[in-house]
């Protein structure tokens, strides 16, 4: 029966070498090259583990099954051995020594601006989530997308993050980690995209009926391609007012549009210590609860690729 | 049931030393009920929203009455072990009254600092700080009414049934209890009250 | 009309409706054959009003089966949905109430009242005790735990499931975007049936510290026995959170308090902190006994003493330590900070090193053993390989920084039915194999045992391996479709021919049930499986009293030293045995509770005054009762215990 | 008569009378507070450690072990939860 479990391995690591990479393991930025390291790291430690303990219970199996023992062997009464806790102890502890030292270098590092871009200053996105689209904000451009996020490839990026309704996730896998939008504080997410591409965007946290299709997608491209969309944006989007954008606001899916301004000047996100504690009575923008179903504005130009 | 005469009477047989185990394990279980509670509490002290704060609510004189009633109600409730112990059931069932009594003296302040918290504008629709405020207090304040029912029932019985292992068993573990709701109003008194007056 | 709109089903669809006529049909049927065959009088003087620790194990066990054909079938449901993609069998809104109540349903009404049959059943033969501590308590643990069940497990046909996640975060679980009676169910059944679980520990602890055989001092008591002490101090420590925590989300969803809203000061975050820092320990509740559970049926059937019984205890006691250290990693992606992340990362990873002793323990405990593979000792056999994929990738997730790509994906979802299954689960039915002589006198068949244990080992790693790879290519957990151009079709594929295999396991295992009944030798012996501990030192069936004189033990294996060393058990004479009354008194309570929690969730204020003050009546009458129990004659156990021998 | 006040409850409640007065001065004179705080965490803790000692009668059976370890570790767990819940919630996002 040994044989089966053998076979299915074998064959999972068939198809896994006939597939493209996985998302994770593909990284185009830095934070996320430093996640993936430590994935492949932490996933050969485990196996030599796997491995060891495979192999351990395989010998015992083979050496002591009652059939291979005459009828009156008796086995013995062994109580432990310190030498052998010891190594049983000391063995997974100097491996838990060596893996918090790599996360928690690990950790520093995903919670910084990414390295290797110089001192060039980061390009500030709020991310918001709102019942089931993404929101993006560009301050420095004052320009506003949903559901589609064209970023600069040569420039660190920092992801302001905060949602209208229940928590949400954002998640660019090949770009890094995730980390959650709540309603009410702003959390901070370092990314940058090494290479231009397109990128799968999604809400990774589960937040009602609509919450399988919350995605978008992301787009890295050079500067110089970037600065040319920001100014085609300017000439061709309409303006964001505070009546459109409480349209948006209404729970549904819409497709990708684009706005001149942001939101940011007419309903600014939370702020204060821990996040500021009096959003949402301050500003009374509570979501409708029926709003319109796959509501698509067509209003601006449409971005498709 | 076998007694054994060398132990306090309400030790005096297995079940009853079980019960007094069991319940100070029940005291370990509320250790964390009201410690959630305060990890509530200091979390969400300062999400006012548009109610308004401790500082601005608390007054110190009923906070001071209500802690020096239970801070003397669980002295008497002490002494009626003792003479429970001493076979005294007179004195004991005395003092067991006035802790009761202590008791409802301190329920009333709260109810009284209740309905000026809610006359004050400071509901439980209030705010989360508001909330947890009232909730904190009023799991304590449901644990001392309880805590009036269950000592009443054991007045009746020590009554009516004397001194026995049962009762005297019932009566030590009500001390506990009434004791415990003590040391949780000293947490509350100092970490609510004080800290939010200072 | 109005009043009567609110019990109906926001969403409904044919299978709920169908399932409806169902339920209606099998209650129907129950009470008809009960009335037929003349057994209400039975039934309550035998079960319903039962405070026998053996009783109450075995109602335990079979709610937990019930249960797990319920969590069982959502999990099919799910994983057809999710077979291929863009898939219509189910809506949106229907998965999500699938999954939620999948997840409740087999970690609070299906793995908690397995442990708990188990150590229901064995906990008090095991230390030699007559009962537990307070029987009567424990039949009322036993029936809040039901009736909860039973009122969470009507939602789906009266006024909604709830459809939030087993987790139901807010503000999603609030009123303001979960309006249905759904997350009131979530928030009061639970309730319910925590109050139980947590009697249930303060219960076995006082059993298991002043209960045991003359002779048996800590350090002599069986693993088992250990880890149910350790387990059910982390439900005395840990339970408590959980009620707290579900009295705010109550009051915010009913009395419109601000705890987890998103205004006046509600705070999101502190929901699922709490939850985790009941949620945590949790795991380890559920995982603890079945280590207890491995480690009597590996060291019986390897016919070897377990190897490093001193760690092995140590292990547990720093494991129920660490279990209230590490809850924030179920959120390292909520912005908290590097710092504090590091610090939970390391105690999370921590928690490996007690386990990977265990692991090695049981290990070495094979070595120069005579291994004899029953079915037991094959579900022990398998849990270890597999419990050791799950086990390595918990500490992988571990590590915060990785964590950010792990979270809420289906590599997370594959961790954690890789430890649960195999850990929990695995054990559960090993137990189940185990103890089934001794629990209804006759053994389950080998032959089908041993097929249902290679298909459901294999099915899992056939459902679960594929996760670890559509998760990190990407996919969430909780979506209820996905596209085609994802790629994520032929892993889910797969996971639901696993599925389907697992369903065909626990077939099985039911077939078994049915064909031993009907066919398995009823003349076996006291201890059909040559084992160690004092369970099996009693007659099968067991007496009412379990033990006719109470054994005098000196080691943690004392029938062992009994069979192999001459060590006198039993000394001494017959006495009269003192047992405790059966009551009515738990499960009319509980049935109050039912009535209250059924008024709670929709809002019906004066039932719920009224069963209020039923509760509290019953509290106040059993103050003034006087219950002192009844003797067992030394006449009537000398009849009984020839009885048992001539048998 | 005497023999119902027990010198060492009676002295355990005046001791406890003393403690609330001291605890009072955070309210009643000015202080920091990091001074205030770690006034009322003594104040406090000392007056549970009385009530649990002198009132409840903790140590005085063979169950004393459990007991103690009970409480004992219902504290650890306790202050467990209130920092660490203080440290994810408030203090981590400093």
């Amino acid at each position: 029966m040994k044989w089966a479990l053998l076979t299915l391995l074998f064959t999972i690591a068939a198809v896994l070498t006939g597939c493209e990479p996985l998302m994770v393991l593909d990284p185009k930025g830095p934070q996320a090259a430093t996640q993936a390291k430590d994935i492949m790291l932490s996933i050969g430690i485990m196996s030599v583990i796997v491995l060891a303990v495979f192999s351990i219970l395989v010998i015992m199996l083979i050496k002591y099954r009652a059939s291979k023992q005459s009828k009156d062997y008796e086995p013995p009464h062994i109580e432990g051995s310190t030498l052998v806790e010891t190594i049983c102890v000391g063995i997974p502890v100097l491996i838990v020594i060596f893996l918090s030292i790599v996360s928690v270098q690990s950790n520093y590092k995903v919670e910084a601006k990414p390295t290797g871009y110089g001192d060039k200053e980061p390009l500030i996105i709020y991310a918001s989530s709102s019942n089931w689209k993404w929101h993006f904000s560009y301050p420095e451009e004052n320009i506003e997308t949903v559901n589609y996020l064209y970023i600069p490839t040569d420039r660190p990026i920092e992801f302001k993050l905060y949602s209208y309704g229940p928590i949400t996730s954002f998640w660019i896998p090949q770009l890094g980690g995730q980390k959650y939008a709540m309603s009410d504080m702003v959390n901070t997410l370092h990314l940058a995209a090494d290479v231009p591409g397109e990128f799968m965007g999604r809400n990774a946290n589960f937040s009602g009926k609509g919450f399988a299709e919350n995605t978008f997608n992301v787009k890295a491209m050079s500067e110089t391609e970037f600065d040319k969309w920001v100014k085609e944006v300017k000439k061709t989007a309409k303006p964001l007012t505070e009546d459109k954008f409480a349209e948006l606001l209404k729970p549904g899916h819409l497709g990708q549009s684009t706005y001149t301004g942001t939101h940011l000047e007419f309903l600014p996100p939370p702020e204060g210590e821990n996040g500021g504690h009096n959003h949402g009575s301050s500003h009374s923008t509570k979501m409708e609860k029926d709003g319109n179903e796959s509501e698509n504005s067509s209003e601006s130009q449409q971005h498709h690729h | 049931m076998k007694i054994d005469n060398s132990l306090p009477l309400e030790y005096s047989t297995e079940e009853n030393s079980n019960k007094i185990l069991g319940f100070w394990i029940f005291l370990g279980a509320e250790i964390m009920l009201f410690a959630t509670l305060f990890s509530a509490y200091f979390t969400l002290v300062d999400r006012t929203g548009n109610g308004p704060s401790g500082a601005e609510i608390f007054e110190i004189t009923p906070v001071l009455i209500e802690t020096f009633l239970l801070l003397t109600s669980s002295f008497t409730i002490g002494l009626g072990i003792h003479a429970m112990r001493l076979g005294n059931k007179k004195a004991m069932m005395a003092f067991f009254s006035v802790t009761l009594l202590l008791g409802l003296g301190f329920l009333g302040v709260e109810i009284y600092e209740f309905v000026h918290y809610v006359h004050i504008g400071a509901g439980l629709q209030t705010s989360a700080f508001t909330a947890i405020l009232l909730t904190t207090l009023g799991t304590h304040g449901a644990h001392v009414t309880f805590g009036l029912f269950w000592g009443l029932f054991i007045i009746l019985q020590v009554k009516k049934r004397g001194l026995n292992p049962e009762t005297a068993n019932k009566s030590f573990i009500f001390s506990l209890y009434w004791h415990f709701l003590d040391v949780v109003w000293i947490f509350i008194f100092s970490f609510v009250y004080l800290k939010g007056m200072m | 009309m109005d009043f009567f709109d609110r019990f109906a089903i926001p969403n409904p669809s044919p299978a709920i409706y169908a399932s409806m006529v169902a339920i209606g049909l099998t209650m129907i049927a129950i009470l008809a054959g009960l009335t037929y065959f003349k057994k209400w009088g039975y039934l309550w003087r035998e079960w319903l009003t039962t405070v026998d620790h053996k009783r109450i194990g075995i109602m335990y066990l079979l709610s937990a089966l019930l249960m797990l054909f319920r969590g069982g079938v959502d999990a099919i449901m799910m994983r057809a949905q999710l077979a291929v993609p863009e898939n219509k069998l189910l809506d949106a809104q229907h998965y999500n109430e699938i999954f939620t109540t999948h997840g409740i349903v087999m970690i609070i009404f299906m793995a908690m009242p397995f442990i708990m049959a188990l150590m229901n059943f064995v906990v008090p033969l095991q230390i030699g005790a007559r009962d537990v501590a307070f029987p009567r308590l424990n039949a009322l643990s036993f029936w809040l735990f039901f009736m909860g069940a039973m009122l969470f497990n009507i939602s789906f046909v009266i006024g909604g499931s709830p459809d939030a996640g087993w987790t139901s975060y807010f503000p999603l679980a609030g009123t303001e975007f979960s309006e249905s009676v759904g997350s009131n169910y979530y928030m009061i059944a639970i309730q319910i049936a925590g109050i139980g679980s947590l009697m249930t520990g303060i219960n076995f602890i006082t059993t298991i510290l002043k209960m045991r055989a003359p002779g048996m001092t800590l350090m002599k008591m069986p693993m088992f026995t250990w880890a149910s002490l350790v387990t059910n101090a982390i439900i005395v420590f840990a339970f408590p959170v959980l009620t707290v925590l579900l009295a705010m989300g109550t009051m915010d969803r009913l009395f419109g308090t601000h705890f987890f809203t998103t205004t006046n000061g509600g705070m999101d975050m502190l929901w699922a902190n709490f939850f985790w820092v009941w949620g945590h320990p949790e795991v380890y509740i559920l995982i603890l006994p079945a280590f207890g559970i491995y480690s009597e049926v590996i060291s019986t059937f390897a016919r070897r003493n377990l190897y490093g019984y001193k760690s092995m205890v140590g292990s547990m006691v720093i494991i129920s330590l660490l279990s209230f250290l590490v809850w924030t990693h179920h959120f390292f992606t909520m912005g908290q900070g590097a710092l504090t992340n590091s610090i939970f990362s390391i105690t999370t990873m921590a928690i490996a090193v007690p386990t990977g002793v265990k692991l090695f323990n049981w290990l070495f405990t094979l070595w120069k053993g005579k291994i004899e593979v029953t079915t037991p000792m094959l579900y022990a056999l398998l849990f270890i390989p597999t419990f050791t994929i799950g086990g390595v990738t918990g500490v992988m997730l571990g590590m915060s920084a990785a964590d950010y790509q792990y979270h809420n994906t289906m590599f997370l979802v594959a961790h954690f039915h890789m430890v649960i299954i195999p850990g929990v689960v695995f054990a559960m039915l090993a137990g189940l194999t185990f103890y089934w002589p001794k629990m209804f006198g006759f053994m389950l068949n080998e032959r089908i045992g041993k097929w249902a244990a290679w298909i459901i080992s294999m099915s899992t790693l056939m459902a679960f391996i594929p996760m670890f790879f559509s998760g990190l290519d990407g996919q969430a957990r909780r979506m209820y479709t996905y596209s085609e151009s994802t790629g994520f079709g032929p892993w889910n594929m797969v996971s639901f021919i696993g599925a389907a295999g697992l369903a065909v396991g626990f077939a099985l295992i039911v077939y078994n049930i049915y064909y031993s009944t009907r066919y398995a030798s009823r003349n076996i012996a006291a201890d059909p499986w040559d084992a160690r501990s004092l369970e099996w030192a009693t007659h099968t069936p067991v007496p009412a009293y379990n033990f006719a004189i109470l054994p005098q033990v000196k080691s943690s294996e004392a029938l062992w030293d009994a069979k192999k060393h001459g060590h006198e058990l039993f000394p001494g004479e017959y006495e009269k045995i003192h047992m405790p009354n059966n009551s009515g008194v738990p499960f009319i309570m509980s049935c109050i509770f039912f009535g209250w929690g059924f008024s709670f969730v929709f809002s019906l204020w004066i039932p719920l005054i009224l069963t209020t003050i039923g509760i509290f009546v019953c509290m106040g009458l059993r103050s003034f009762e006087k219950d002192h129990g009844h003797y067992i004659s030394v006449d009537e156990i000398e009849e009984t215990e020839n009885n048992l021998r001539g048998a | 008569m005497r023999e119902l006040f027990p010198m060492k409850q009676v002295m355990g409640f005046v001791f406890s009378l003393l403690l609330t007065i001291v605890a009072l001065a955070v309210y009643f004179l000015d202080m920091s507070i990091t001074i205030g705080m770690t006034l009322l965490l003594v104040t406090a803790f000392i007056q549970a450690a009385v009530q649990l000692v002198v009132f409840m009668h903790a140590g005085e059976t063979k169950d004393r072990g459990a007991i103690y370890t009970n409480i004992y570790y219902g504290i650890f767990i306790a202050l467990v939860t209130v920092f660490g819940t203080l440290l994810c919630m408030i203090w981590g996002y400093l």
